[in-house]
């Protein structure tokens, strides 16, 4: 069975989500939802110690030999963001049981686990597979599950802002579906070591630059880059909390993997940075994004959407180590958006523990309430610590290596970007934090109680990996540096 | 399986559609009407199939038994449903009505290329003498067949046409298309 | 001769996706999105995508003109004008239909039998499907058995879709209390 | 580069277009639906008129040998994407359905407009 | 006005052909056009049409909620647990030749038994789409259902806004 | 060569109804419209079948020609009941 | 003679079609294009259909072809009924001739 791993790292959910509309029973359906989580964060780890060991894995699906099939394709890139979708998945999972419990109707639950693992599904599917097409294919899978959870919440924009999701996410579908179209029409393969390797013959031909416009800018629909980022705050803000902690820390890092896939794999590095603006493009892109996203998030007076501003803004740190061009500077990036993920999910549990508590986030009635939920809010100073990138913590190693990157490719303004853009950071989060510890709690609201533990187990949990990579800041950086050699095809 | 008088309960006020339906007959012999439209549909999936693998037979035979078992379950099958009575003397009257058909789509063709338009829309009733809705159904949709009328509403005693000209009206109102279709309809 | 074919079928699907982007009755834009697919299916027949065909005139004709027909007669059938400045969307569309259109002029010519799609993995499939799967039709061939994971993956999509209207509306028999 | 190949494309392109307008442009969230079919549609087109080959045709294996067939992988991919489209439709349908009632009404308008004193 | 049986007339005679046509496509999607999709599509079409004409309460006595419900999973079930079959066997996922001694049958039995998952869940999946757009009604902010007489006039009789 | 002339036969009924389906004026005749494009359509590829020596095309008419009668129906039902739902008690 | 035959047939019916088509075109109101649009379905698709049917030869095609065809002539009639009498109840006025009640 072994050697069967990678299509079992899909299968697994994939088997489990019909199985839970079978069930019906809240209760059992999340416990199967968590067992399958749990596999498949194990799979995950054995793929990823095989990777170090044996190298790239490739599987077979359909034992067709791939050009002619499809394949599944593991190298240390993709094994670490299975890990870091399945571990964040599982502690998301511990989280949502309760979360869930209170923010969707009782008898969606069964469904919305359905969902939930549909989306989970289609973001292992993204990473693991090694085919321009099936990318498409699950793709559509997370983003169709995506575009029912939010709707879930009781809120009534939240199924405005899944429709708004719906429709920029087809689009970017759409565009993705049109850039694969035109490289299967110039190199007659769907197979993407098959596509790397056929298409350095077309190099010249414009229809190739058109299919690079529209993968680049479909992925950056998906992923929130600054000016197409407009569906984003509502769709984080309206969804239940734990959906906006899950999809937050996984569903724009998995757009992020596949536009590295395709620059690096597939076109490779010479012809995204090289035949095509794309280095300064994404550059721009990315300050613009980390400075307006930090502005607006500073006058969102509703915490969740607060933190979805910050995550356009931080997308944008990660795009900018992208764009730098060299090896450290893309395992810069790759490395924040590992330790994005951690951070936001984070961020995101405590603001469910808070809604779960308050019912909402929005500042004015969060005055005070580090009295009521003291752990909670420390998680969340602690979280925001991280985001702004505090020594000791996650987001401090990331930055450190980004600005040190930027310093070898010889960008001397980029770390002054950088560094304001933290402050802004510090601005919005010390907003939260003067409200939570330093106001008075409003005189009519009702004394709220601390999170019950069953939330705050995992979110500490999260916090805890924020820290333990943030003191052990070499560990995840050797092994992203790996993957980032890999990729660019250095070893 | 459950016996099928308990799946199938008589329905005799939930048959709401377009327009309010009224139920149709109570079938007299469900069972002989079943085995002849599964007879009717091996025919037709021989038809349509042309294989003779036994695999395929086996998946043929399957799908009809289970489209016969839906149809009992939603109470398709009964005279209306499958009117495998009506086509014993049936071949005459198609035949007669096809030539009709031929008349009045020469007639309607005239018309539309004749430059000054001439028709002289009319509206009026028919009598209808069939006493089944089978019968009924077989005049209305044939008066449609024929362009030139067009049956608009339909009830137990008489159709409400359409007619594109004063012949249309005359044709139908000599009531020789009436006549055949009850011919048609045998004795109940 | 196919080429005469061709383009009254091409500017029949134009006159139609314009007329329906134009028209402000949803019902109408509704039947001429029925039309347009329909049109959209014979053009796939003419290109030998018999499958595809089979498909879009079930689907795009049928299903989803019942369910958009669904969608109105519990909402609106009729679009209001908005004021909103066009400038930018036409920006937008120009844009992106001149990237297209730069793109298109270097691509093989229209059914030319040396592009490389028709040389490198295909024909495997013309060539090894009747001896390897044993099954006349190619298409079903690559579908279900050499891409057989790309259809697990559409099963899930439709699934998914199931799921989703599922929890967004509820299902069948109207229930007097919402399911809020 | 011939004009007259090159003219299926342009007019698919310029359907694609017209579908992608609506999308953007319009304010009312079943034409944006409307507009999405279109699009979808469109780029199934483009997709199927790669696998022509002149003289071919459906890949339906036959018995003479010197037959040539179609390329059938697009087929096949753009089966998948019908599917993909019709299931986002149903999806963005009972959302606007949902949205109706929430807001009664499906103009995008109307509905920042109602959102506005949140 | 109060017989419309023309209508109910034809769709008796219509479904059980319509069905059968769609069990043709599902089984000959390997000799000609068509197969589980189309035919899931062809058979959601035919019982659409009998929860038009008889009314969707007929339509759900008949085809039951549970029974979609289990449908729709049982046929991603199948397609998938073809895949774990064939693992168990010793193949890759999905490898269908070694369902059978003889690789080419173990294609075929494995091709028919997709596309079978295909379509069940295709027709489960459609039927219940709409059975969930139809079945909504419509509802006021708060999710109740409102009664036929009071929608406004403009739903009631839908007029085109055309001159 | 007779199946050609007859495709391209087809071709302007099928302008003028699309013609008549875009113009309107009302609801209805939009919907006869549809439908005699639809039989055009079903005729048309049943010729186009032939013209191309692909006999399978038949299928896909045959198809055809059921969905066109189903989406009348659906549209019909759209019209006088308003909602696919609600069970009709106007007419009596 | 056959090939003769399915000329003719075919070429009449398409025939019918485009007069039924223009027919569409010229009428003045809802149900006088009814009968015009029944030329198309009904003689049209005959004579199409016939004439492929002569080509098909007795083979199962020819079963195919037969089954379009009753298709055609049995939902024709019955969408066009159905639409008459919807546009009626939807408030739609026949044109009717004066000097006829």
């Amino acid at each position: 069975m072994i050697a069967h791993l990678p299509a079992l790292q899909i299968v697994l959910p994939l088997i489990a989500a019909p199985l839970c509309v079978l069930l019906r029973t809240t209760r059992l359906v999340w416990l199967l939802a968590f067992a399958v989580t749990v596999a498949s964060f194990g799979i995950a780890v054995e793929l990823y110690s095989q990777v170090l060991q044996y190298g790239v894995i490739s599987y077979a699906m359909g034992g067709w030999a791939p050009p002619i099939g499809i394949e599944y394709r593991v190298d240390q890139f993709n094994a670490l963001m299975l890990i870091l979708i399945t571990a964040v998945a599982t502690v998301v999972l511990l989280f949502a049981r309760t979360s869930v419990a209170k923010e969707v109707d009782q008898r969606r639950q069964p469904l919305f686990w359905a969902a939930w693992l549909l989306c989970f599904t289609g973001l292992l599917g993204i990473v693991i597979t090694g085919d321009a097409f099936n990318v498409f294919v699950f793709l559509e899978v997370s983003s169709l599950s995506t575009y029912a959870l939010i709707a879930c919440a009781r809120d009534r924009r939240a199924i405005t802002s899944a429709y708004q999701y719906l429709i920029m996410g087809t689009i970017g579908a759409t565009f993705i579906l049109i850039g694969i179209g035109l490289l299967y029409m110039l190199t007659g393969t769907l197979n993407m070591a098959d596509l790397a390797a056929r298409l350095p013959g077309v190099t010249e031909s414009r229809t190739l630059k058109t299919a690079f416009v529209f993968i680049v800018v479909g992925c950056s629909l998906k992923l929130a880059l600054f000016p197409l980022h407009l569906w984003m705050p509502n769709a984080y803000a309206y969804a239940p909390s734990a959906v906006t902690a899950f999809i937050a820390a996984t569903a724009t890092k998995v757009a992020i993997y596949v536009m590295l896939r395709f620059f690096f794999t597939i076109f490779g590095a010479d012809f995204s940075f090289g035949a095509m603006p794309l280095g300064q493009v994404l550059m721009v892109l990315s300050v613009i994004a980390m400075f307006s996203g930090s502005l607006v998030a500073i006058y969102e007076q509703n915490v969740k959407r607060m933190l979805a501003y910050s995550s356009v803004a931080q997308i944008g740190y990660i795009t900018l180590g992208i764009s730098l061009a060299t090896t450290t500077g893309l395992a810069a990036g790759m490395l924040h958006l590992f330790n994005h993920a951690m951070i936001k999910a984070a961020l995101f549990m405590a603001m469910g523990a808070v809604v779960y508590r308050l019912g909402s986030c929005r500042l004015d009635q969060m005055a005070g309430l580090a009295k009521q939920m003291p752990w909670t809010m420390a998680a969340f100073v602690a979280g925001g610590l991280s985001l702004i990138g505090v020594p000791l913590t996650t987001g401090f190693v990331s930055k450190w290596y980004l600005v040190n990157a930027a310093f070898d490719a010889g960008w001397t303004i980029i770390p002054v970007a950088i560094l304001g853009s933290s402050l802004l950071a510090v601005i919005y989060i010390w907003k939260v934090v003067e409200t939570a510890y330093m106001r008075l709690p409003p005189a009519d609201q009702k004394p709220v109680q601390e999170a019950p533990l069953a939330l705050l187990i995992p979110l500490w949990i999260m916090v805890a990996a924020n820290f333990f990579f943030g003191i052990q800041g070499n560990l995840l950086w050797q092994s992203v540096l790996q993957a980032a050699r890999q990729l660019s095809g250095e070893i | 399986m459950p016996p099928l008088s308990a799946i199938v309960k008589p329905t005799t006020t939930n048959h709401q559609g377009i327009l309010t339906i009224s139920t149709g007959p109570t079938s007299d012999n469900r069972w002989l009407h079943a085995i002849s439209l599964a007879l009717t549909m091996a025919v037709i999936w021989f038809l349509l199939s042309g294989h003779t693998e036994p695999l395929i037979l086996g998946l043929g035979a399957a799908s009809i038994l289970s489209i016969t078992w839906l149809a009992l379950r939603m109470d398709l099958i009964d005279r209306e449903g499958h009117p495998i009575h009506l086509t014993f003397r049936a071949p005459m009257f198609w035949v007669w009505l096809g030539w009709e058909i031929v008349k009045s789509n020469l007639q309607v063709m005239k018309i539309i290329l004749y430059p000054k338009l001439p028709i002289s829309p009319r509206m009026f009733r028919v009598p209808v003498s069939q006493k089944t809705d089978i019968g009924r159904v077989l005049y209305a949709n044939s008066i449609t067949l024929t362009p030139g009328t067009i049956s608009l509403r339909v009830n137990e005693h008489d159709i409400e046409v359409h007619a594109l000209t004063q012949a249309g009206e005359d044709g139908l109102k000599d009531g020789k298309m009436d006549r055949l279709v009850t011919n048609v309809e045998g004795e109940q | 001769m196919s080429t005469l074919i061709d383009i009254l079928l091409l500017s029949l699907m134009g006159i139609t996706a314009l007329a329906a982007v134009r028209m402000k009755s949803l019902f109408g834009a509704v039947m001429l999105t029925g039309i347009f697919s329909l049109l959209s299916a014979l053009w796939f027949l003419i290109l030998d995508a018999v499958d595809v065909s089979f498909t879009e005139a079930a689907v795009g004709a049928g299903i989803s003109t019942v369910l958009m027909l669904g969608t109105l007669s519990l909402t609106k059938s009729e679009e209001k004008t908005s004021n909103h400045s066009q400038i930018i969307p036409l920006f937008v569309v120009f844009v992106t239909g001149g990237v297209l259109i730069y793109g298109t002029l270097d691509m093989p010519d229209f059914a030319d039998p040396l592009a490389p799609i028709h040389t490198h993995v295909a024909p495997h499939y013309i060539e090894k499907s009747g001896a390897e799967i044993g099954v006349p039709n190619i298409v079903t061939s690559v579908l279900a058995s050499y891409r057989g994971f790309d259809t697990l993956g559409e099963v899930t999509v439709i699934f998914t879709a199931g799921v989703g209207v599922l929890l967004l509306l509820g299902i069948g028999r109207r229930r007097e209390d919402g399911d809020e | 580069m011939n004009w007259v190949t090159h003219y299926n494309y342009w007019i698919v392109i310029l359907l694609m277009m017209l579908g992608f307008y609506t999308i953007i442009a319009r304010g009312n969230l079943v034409k944006k639906i409307i507009g999405l079919n279109i699009f979808q549609t469109s780029v199934f087109v483009l997709f199927i008129s790669m696998g022509k080959i002149p003289g071919g045709v459906a890949p339906i294996l036959r018995d003479d040998p010197t037959t040539i067939y179609s390329n059938p992988l697009p087929h096949v991919l753009i089966l998948t994407a019908i599917v993909v489209g019709v299931a986002t439709t149903a999806l963005g349908l009972a959302l606007v359905v949902r949205i109706n009632e929430a807001y009664g009404t499906i103009e995008e308008d109307e509905i920042h407009e109602q959102d506005r004193f949140f | 006005m109060t017989h419309h049986f023309i209508l109910r007339v034809i769709t008796k005679l219509l479904i059980p052909l319509i069905l059968l046509f769609a069990l043709y496509v599902q089984f000959h999607g390997d000799f000609g056009p068509g197969g589980g999709f189309q035919a899931g599509v062809i058979i959601a079409a035919a019982l659409v049409l009998y929860a038009l004409v008889f009314g969707l309460n007929t339509a759900s006595a008949v085809i039951k909620e549970w029974v979609l419900l289990v449908l729709i999973p049982l046929g991603v079930l199948i397609y998938a647990g073809v895949g774990v079959a064939s693992l168990l066997l010793g193949g890759n996922y999905l490898d269908y030749n070694v369902l059978a001694h003889d690789p080419v049958h173990g294609q075929h039995l494995g091709i028919l038994l997709v596309e079978l998952g295909v379509g069940m869940t295709v027709a489960a999946v459609l039927t219940t789409i709409f059975f969930a757009f139809a079945g909504r009604g419509h509802r006021d902010a708060n999710g109740n259902l409102l009664p036929h007489s009071a929608l406004s006039d403009e739903i009631r009789n839908r007029k085109d806004g055309q001159p | 060569m007779m199946f050609f002339v007859t495709v391209i036969a087809l071709f302007p009924a099928m302008f003028l109804a699309l013609g008549r389906a875009i113009v309107g004026p009302t609801l209805y005749d939009r919907v006869l419209a549809v439908n005699s494009f639809g039989t055009f359509t079903v005729l048309m590829i049943a010729v186009l079948g032939f013209m191309t020596d692909q006999t399978d095309f038949v299928d896909i008419a045959l198809t055809y020609a059921l969905i066109n009668f189903i989406g009348t129906i659906a549209v019909l039902k759209f019209f006088v009941v308003g909602d696919f739902g609600y069970e009709e008690q106007r007419d009596q | 003679m056959i090939n003769f035959l399915s000329w003719v047939l075919l070429l009449s019916g398409c025939f019918c079609v485009l007069i039924s088509a223009i027919g569409l075109i010229r009428m003045p109101d809802l149900f006088t294009r009814m009968h015009a649009a029944g030329v198309g379905d009904t003689l049209g698709a005959i004579l199409v259909i016939a004439g492929l049917m002569l080509q098909a030869g007795p083979t199962l095609l020819l079963a195919k072809l037969v089954l379009i065809m009753f298709f055609l002539l049995f939902t024709g009639p019955t969408a066009c009924h159905a639409l008459a009498k919807a546009a009626l109840a939807g408030g739609e006025k026949p044109l009717l001739d004066d000097n006829n009640q």
